[in-house]
């Protein structure tokens, strides 16, 4: 654990463990697609998860968020096992945000009303308090005036920063990305990614499935490339960018950062 | 060449250019004939084949509609009064066309009722209806029938009352677990209503305060109206908008229960929708009309209409359920897990997320359906029910009418055209309306 | 809902509220609910029928189909009479159905087709007149439309004695071949004497002659690249041969033209009102939906599939041909298929006009006859929905062979 | 246990025809008037004495049994052949017959034709589910003729075709042919021809094991056969029913003897009956008499002593 | 003439002029998409153009392919007069192939029936000939092997090379490209682009809308810049780069390589 415990150094990461994630292995039908997984994340810790496609980042990050059920290993969120009693998927759900690849917002609600539906119908929240909330996430993400459009009036990156504001309001001590921005336009990229910064500033635990190798060395405590549904390498960024122990890991980065 | 860039190593454009008008082309009448009537040798033969067919049409069926007679008492004096239509057997019959044998004193009912349903419709069809009218829209159920079927209101007032029994459970209970709720309600519904007697039971206390209609005067009653009594274009929105409005929960619930995980519900549903769509509307009416009454219990007869009713909503409602999939389906999976990452439960994520994109993505198909459904009620006239088509049947038989045909079958076809052609329109409407919306 | 199934926490013991909050349990919870209401329901329906029936003193069997029918059935594909048995008025019903169920399906797809491509025409008044039609047919009730053609079948064509005299009002068309009557039409029917075997012959010759062209064209092509005129060809083929042979052989296979004997024509086919009646109505009606489809299917092929053939410098009409049709028809298809559907379950309207199909014989005449409501009613919903299922497992199967590979 | 329910309701559901002229149609206001519907109006009156408190429940030709048997409608008075099956197999009672009837033809009389039999190849305009379709396919078959039916389901349908030459012949009850030619505009260009191929005694009929019922709708059929046997008519019925010296006029009246509280209903229950329409003569002449349009005489539908097969069994 | 002269230095470059317009203009209705365009093309010579999105790249690029009507001015190609002419378009089409952002491979053939189309139904060749000139080039763009498999079945990199392959059987003397990576994962990119500079280097003539800036650096003989319908500044790839003229292509390209 000498890692973990070189973490625990850096300012802003606490002792205490988010998620904790042993021996986990996951099936779609006779496809084994991951293997043995075993990941530990402190609170405030910010990872960054590569690899080439199909290697199971997506479905990694989807297992934490029970949005899809692993068969083997245990998976602990903030204390509480991912099990298969309704209770604790909800307690998890609520705890841990997510953004998508492809933002999901929802297209007939306006972007308010996108933030304050889960405050206003999971945590039961009073219409007025929720809204308050939302304008202040808003704010955050630098689209405040935007919030009575709906989804399909904004571009692409201001909707990956609603669907950011979005997974805040409902206070989660977790974060995941799911390549939050390899569906945008160039343009777009940097507002997104900034947004991201700030948040880590804020000391949110974050995981983040990227292949934005600059905000990986900006903001990453660990770096974790995966291959094949295994984690091949993890390592801080400086080492893992310019030092990448594994074979697989140096064909990887030369591609990505090639052109 | 060009000399602009060519002089110049890298051309930099100064200056901007202005925008400038398209080249006028040629315009007007001529333009268009060739652009749109003869561009080809041959489009300019189905254009020439298309007027001479209209010309036939019209040639045909103009003096028909010139030398049409309004007012007689009978065929033959229409015969000798012009050579075209005799219209006059609508003039004299159009009551019998949209109201049945109702009453002729009171009309003004089903009218009434008919007027109501613009307040009731207007949420329903228009977001911009003021939202307090969906009071209206929930109380018209009940005004309605009251209206056209008469007696006095303690029978639907007590219906009434059962819904908000039922509803008031729900709003209890679906804070905290609103699959256990619904069942409950519905639950506490179908016991109210059918076995403890709870309706009749309030009905009677009701009656009791208002009094007997059968025994006297009594207050807020009318006259009652027998459902055979009740006909024609009046019997044609009955039958289309009772089934159209059950039929659309309910096929909404077969959809999700088809699009379940859950294996014997998701079974359950298949084959009610595969059978229902698997045979002929005229044979669910012959068991509305026939078999029904082997399968309640004995002595349990209910009004024609409600048999009708039950069978055409259980038809409409499989066509519903597949359109509705369809738009299930058609909803990116990223909705769903957002829905589910965000913590929401299966129902608050089918009634806040999925289903309202997933009913506007299939209201064509819904609207589709409805005229498709509006349409067959016509099939009732085969079971010997009075509908506009049924109605035929005695005026063909009269003997002052004998031999006329087409002008009462165009009236039928005129007023279902109207109908459903202004549905159509408005599910364009909404389609082009949504196409653009938040856009 | 996803959730976990990590077996390893059984062994915290089973606790009652797990039947609604664990997930593993609480599905089967609901659905174990939903079966025993299923039961209970379908038990309870059952349970009715039979008090009912033992109290009205009936019995559920199918023995009346053995007895004999007593009623005569006018359109028939195969032989029947008044003695023959119930059953067999079902058997020729069904054929009946069938009949006109495949002829409608195959004139509403003509019909449709070409209305849904004139709609896209760019001819303005084409297009006008097609969405007219399809308009028309698709706002006003199927049933409507078919007891108005079946009125002007019946008050329109002129009466068979019209035919008659000196000097008649009416004459047959088609050089004294057709006969359209207010009791249907009479087409003339083929004879077939000596020789004919040898047109019959050299019109199945030339037919596998077509196919054997087309090969033929289509290696010609391979290897040289020529394109030869296939269509052309193929009509030719497909009429001259036949046609030079009857001649040569001095017209073995005759006609038998309609005559006036008795108060009818005899001789003949009689298409009788009903049916067409029932056919025109169906075809054009079911028709009005396929133009919409077809119309759909065309649009549905994306502008790119279009452009990007145009730049590969292929013609417009091969462009059709070779890239848009192939790509339309699987989208046409599906809805093709529920269009037939609808066409063979609106046939049983034909009850309306006493068209002599599956409804108008065992669902009417022998359920009247007989007072076996039950049996025959049911035995009526399982034909239909045999038939129903076989055409949509046709159509699936047919769908899935030409379903576009996806990764 | 029709009898309590219908008096509980208040009024008899009568299922009749969808529209036969003289038997049962609806006139421009939805009045339900001919033979059939007097039928049902004098069991109406002699049951609730109300003659109107009547719903009239038109059925066709198949959909006629279905509706009585599922108990949609108390009794069937809709020109209904009594015939074996309908009474042991398909489980109906016939409570008499109100009219003697037997299948015939209708021709136009420029067709030429003067008898059935001459009637080989042609085109027959039926009605389905009945016995006439039935008969038909006998006649034809045991005279070893052809014919061409064309179905139809109603009287009106069977009209229009047959006005429009569709079909060379209607066949269906003599009276029914009657009805139907009185509708037309040149009834005198049709004539019947004079085979009867058939017996088609036409009467109510109710459904089997309610017999307190069948006996209500029986005898109140029977009271207006014998009201006109015994000389009771609407003008003098006031008089009678204040007591005469026949002792079977008083019995039927409620006079003398509880003939009434044996079926259940009131003393008077027949001079309501009575009181709608009239004796059976009287209804005989108002709706289908040979001074209505459809002009039918009674023939058979005489009375026993004026030759006819009408014979009420006794009050007794 | 200089830089005509000076490209003409450049080895592959001929003085033949492939495509030449002049005073183009194209309106939309009432919108004025593309003004006075001038813009002559050498043979051989391979152009970037970039621009903002709407400012008309992909309609300047469908006007010369005669997929778009212009309304004024002159495109020569090859010699050949753009007209309404028929034969003209269509000798035209069959010099120029084009690959579209979207590929619109044609789903219901096969890879190796997507190439043959053409040749088959257009230049009337044997199949026999087509098939080995498919094969050709399906191995130039490197996927000989998914000959016999469907479009769908292809992942975006090797359909857009399969749609190279197709535009190169009907053997063009001018490709067009119109962003053929943007709708592209950005490890297919690579893939994509290898093949676009390696017909390069093959020294056929290339119009490319792309914005790929590593790729117009490493190609292209001139890079365009459009901007609301006009051609705002053309240079060599590394004056462009460097030394942008105009403001507003400053500006562009300083939000492109921001990140
Ligand atoms: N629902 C599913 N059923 C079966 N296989 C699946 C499913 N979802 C994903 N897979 C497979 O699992 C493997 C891992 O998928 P995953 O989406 O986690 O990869 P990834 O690393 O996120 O790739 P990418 O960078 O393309 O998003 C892939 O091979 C994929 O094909
Ligand atoms: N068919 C059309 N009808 C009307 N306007 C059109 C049409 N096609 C394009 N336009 C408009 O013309 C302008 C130029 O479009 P064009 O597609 O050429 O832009 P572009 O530079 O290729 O942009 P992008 O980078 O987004 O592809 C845009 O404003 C667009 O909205
Ligand atoms: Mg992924
Ligand atoms: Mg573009």
């Amino acid at each position: 654990m000498s890692m973990a415990e070189a973490q625990s150094n850096v300012p802003g990461i606490s002792d205490e463990v988010a998620i904790s994630i042993t021996g986990m292995n996951k099936w779609y039908g006779d496809f084994h697609v991951l293997r043995d997984i075993d990941l530990t994340v402190q609170r405030g810790e910010r990872i960054v998860i590569c690899g080439p496609s199909g290697s199971g980042k997506s479905t990694l990050i989807r297992c934490i968020n029970a949005l899809e059920e692993h068969q083997k290993g245990e998976i602990v969120v903030d204390g509480t096992l991912l099990s298969s009693d309704l209770k604790n998927i909800d307690k998890i759900r609520s705890e841990v945000g997510m953004c998508f690849q492809h933002f999901n917002l929802f297209p007939h609600l306006t972007i308010l009303e996108n933030c304050t539906l889960a405050p206003i119908w999971v945590r039961k929240m009073p219409k007025k308090e929720a809204e308050e909330i939302a304008m202040h996430y808003l704010e955050k993400v630098k689209i405040p005036d935007q919030a009575n459009k709906y989804p399909g009036q904004l571009s692409g990156g201001q909707q990956q920063r609603v669907a950011i504001a979005r997974s805040l309001c409902m206070r989660p001590r977790i974060m995941l990305f799911d390549e939050p921005t390899s569906a945008l336009d160039p343009e777009m990229i940097k507002e997104v990614l900034d947004t991201m910064v700030s948040l880590a500033e804020d000391g949110m635990t974050m995981l983040c499935v990227t292949h934005e190798m600059g905000f990986a060395r900006q903001v990453a405590n660990r770096v974790i490339f995966m291959d094949a549904g295994q984690i091949v390498e993890q390592n801080e960024p400086e080492e893992f960018f310019n030092n990448p122990k594994s074979d697989r890991t140096q064909l990887f980065l030369s591609q990505i950062l090639g052109h | 060449m060009s000399d602009t860039h060519a002089n110049t190593v890298a051309f930099v454009r100064e200056t901007q250019i202005p925008q400038s008008p398209p080249p006028a082309t040629e315009r007007g009448i001529v333009k268009w004939l060739r652009e749109n009537m003869f561009s080809s040798v041959l489009n300019s033969i189905l254009s020439l084949l298309s007027i001479f067919f209209i010309f036939m049409l019209i040639k045909d069926l103009g003096p028909w509609f010139w030398n049409s007679t309004w007012n007689a008492e009978n065929l033959a004096e229409c015969r000798e009064l012009n050579s075209g239509a005799c219209f006059a057997v609508i003039n004299e019959r159009w009551p019998q066309f949209f109201f049945g044998f109702y009453p002729a004193e009171e009309r003004w009912r089903p009218v009434l009722a008919f007027l109501l349903l613009f307040p009731a419709l207007a949420p329903v069809l228009f977001d911009k209806a003021p939202r307090a009218l969906l009071v209206v829209t929930l109380l018209f159920p009940f005004v309605a029938y009251w209206l056209i079927w008469g007696g006095s209101i303690a029978f639907p007032l007590a219906v009434l009352l059962g819904f908000v029994l039922a509803f008031v459970i729900w709003k209890a209970l679906a804070k905290t677990q609103p699959t256990i709720a619904l069942i409950v309600s519905v639950l506490v519904l179908v016991l109210y209503q059918l076995v403890v007697g709870g309706a009749g039971l309030v009905e009677n206390i009701l009656m009791g305060i208002l009094g007997n209609p059968e025994d006297g005067p009594a207050l807020l009653a009318f006259e009652e109206v027998e459902s055979r009594n009740i006909g024609g274009f009046l019997l044609t929105l009955i039958l289309g908008i009772t089934s159209i409005s059950l039929a659309l929960p309910i096929g909404i619930l077969l959809a999700l229960g088809r699009q379940s995980d859950l294996i014997i519900i998701k079974y359950i549903c298949v084959g009610f929708i595969e059978f229902i769509r698997g045979v002929p509307l005229i044979t669910l009416l012959f068991v509305a009309n026939v078999l029904l009454a082997y399968f309640l219990p004995p002595g349990t007869t209910f009004d024609l209409i409600l048999r009708v009713v039950i069978m055409v909503t259980a038809f409409a409602a499989a066509y519903l359920a597949e359109v509705v999939r369809g738009g299930l389906a058609a909803l990116p999976r990223g909705q769903y897990e957002a829905a589910d990452s965000l913590g929401l439960d299966y129902w608050q994520a089918m009634q806040l997320i999925i289903l309202p994109q997933a009913l506007k993505i299939s209201i064509p198909g819904i609207v589709n359906v409805f005229i498709g459904l509006f349409k067959d009620t016509v099939l009732v006239s085969i079971i010997s029910m009075y509908d506009p088509l049924g109605i035929v049947q005695p005026i063909l038989a009269d003997s002052d009418w004998n031999g006329i045909l087409w002008e009462l079958y165009g009236f039928v076809a005129l007023f279902f055209f109207i109908f459903c052609y202004a549905m159509s329109q408005y599910s364009r409407y909404l389609e082009q309306k949504l196409r653009t919306d938040h856009r | 809902m996803t959730a976990v199934t990590d077996h390893s926490q059984g062994d915290e013991g089973f606790r009652l509220s797990q039947l609604l909050y664990d997930t593993r349990y609480r599905s089967v919870t609901i659905q174990i609910i939903a079966l025993l209401a299923l039961i209970a329901g379908l038990g309870w329906l059952l349970n009715n029928a039979v008090s009912n029936l033992a109290a009205a003193g009936q019995d559920f069997n199918f023995g009346f189909l053995g007895s004999v029918a007593g009623y005569d059935i006018n359109q028939r594909l195969i032989e029947y009479d008044s003695q023959m048995t119930h059953g067999r008025a079902t058997l020729v019903g069904l054929l009946n159905t069938l009949l006109v169920a495949v002829l409608g399906c195959i004139t509403c797809t003509v019909i449709g087709v070409i209305m849904g491509v004139l709609r896209l025409s760019p001819n303005w008044i084409v297009r006008q007149l097609s969405a007219v039609y399809v308009e028309a047919f698709r706002n006003v009730p199927v049933l409507l439309w078919i007891v108005l053609i079946m009125g002007v079948m019946i008050k329109v064509p002129p009466q068979p004695r019209a035919f008659r005299g000196d000097n008649p009002d009416a004459t047959m068309s088609l050089w004294d071949s057709v006969a359209i009557t207010n009791r249907g039409i009479y087409i003339p029917r083929p004879t077939y004497e000596a020789g004919s075997a040898l047109v019959v012959g050299v019109f199945l010759a030339s037919i596998v002659a077509i196919f054997a062209f087309r090969w033929f064209a289509k290696k010609r092509q391979e290897e040289t690249g020529q394109i030869l005129p296939v269509f052309w060809v193929g009509l030719g083929l497909f009429f001259v041969p036949a046609i030079l042979t009857q001649l040569v052989m001095g017209s073995p296979i005759g006609l038998e033209y309609p005559e006036l004997a008795g108060f009818n024509f005899s001789g003949g086919i009689h298409l009788r009102n009903s049916l067409i009646a029932l056919w025109i109505a169906l075809s054009l009606y079911t028709g009005a939906f396929v133009a919409e489809n077809v119309r759909a299917g065309i649009l549905s092929v994306s502008k790119g599939q279009t452009e990007a053939a145009a730049s590969l410098g292929i013609r417009p009409n091969r462009i059709m041909n070779l890239v848009v049709l192939p790509q339309a028809l699987r989208v046409i298809i599906p809805p093709m298929i529920s269009n037939y559907l609808n066409l063979t379950k609106n046939s049983s309207l034909a009850l309306a006009i006493g068209y002599m199909d599956l409804t108008g014989t065992l669902g009417n005449i022998t359920r009247n006859q007989t007072g076996r409501e039950m049996e025959s009613v049911l035995l009526l919903m399982a034909i239909y929905l045999s038939l129903s299922l076989s055409i949509s497992a046709v159509g699936n199967w047919y769908n899935n062979s030409v379903k576009l590979k996806e990764r | 246990q029709t009898l309590a329910e219908v008096q509980d309701r208040g009024s008899l559901r009568c299922g009749v025809t969808t529209g036969l002229v003289g038997f049962a149609a609806p006139d421009a206001n939805g009045e339900w008037e001919g033979f059939d519907v007097a039928v049902c109006r004098a069991v109406a009156a002699a049951v609730l004495g109300d003659g109107s408190a009547v719903e009239f429940i038109p059925t066709t030709g198949s959909t006629r049994f279905t509706a009585l048997a599922s108990g949609e409608i108390d009794m069937l008075a809709r020109n209904t052949t009594w015939t074996f099956s309908r009474d042991v197999d398909l489980e109906f009672e016939f409570t008499g017959i109100n009219y003697y009837d037997g299948q015939g033809f209708m021709v136009r009389e420029d067709l030429g034709v003067t008898s059935a039999t001459e009637l080989d190849g042609a085109t027959v305009c039926i009605q389905t589910g009945t016995t006439t379709e039935l008969n038909l396919a006998d006649y034809f078959r045991a005279n070893g003729m052809s014919y061409e039916p064309v179905p139809i389901e109603t009287n009106a349908e069977a009209q229009q075709q047959y006005l429009a030459n569709a079909c060379d012949v209607y066949t269906t009850d003599a009276s029914g042919l009657a009805a139907t030619r009185a509708a037309f505009e040149d009834a005198a260009a049709h004539i019947v021809l004079p085979e009867i191929i058939s017996k088609e005694p036409l009467g109510p009929l109710v459904r089997h094991g309610d017999h307190a019922w069948g006996d209500v709708v029986r005898w109140s059929l029977n009271a207006l056969i014998a009201a006109e046997e015994l000389g009771i008519t609407s003008a003098n019925l006031e008089e009678m029913a204040a007591g005469t010296d026949n002792p079977e006029i008083n019995r039927l009246l409620g006079t003398e003897g509880s003939l009434g509280e044996m079926l259940g209903l009131s003393a008077d229950w027949a001079k309501n009956a009575i009181a709608v329409g009239g004796n059976y003569g009287e209804v005989f002449d108002a709706n289908i008499g040979p001074d209505t349009a459809i002009g039918l005489s009674r023939g058979l539908n005489a009375q026993w002593t004026d030759g006819g097969l009408l014979y009420s069994p006794p009050f007794r």
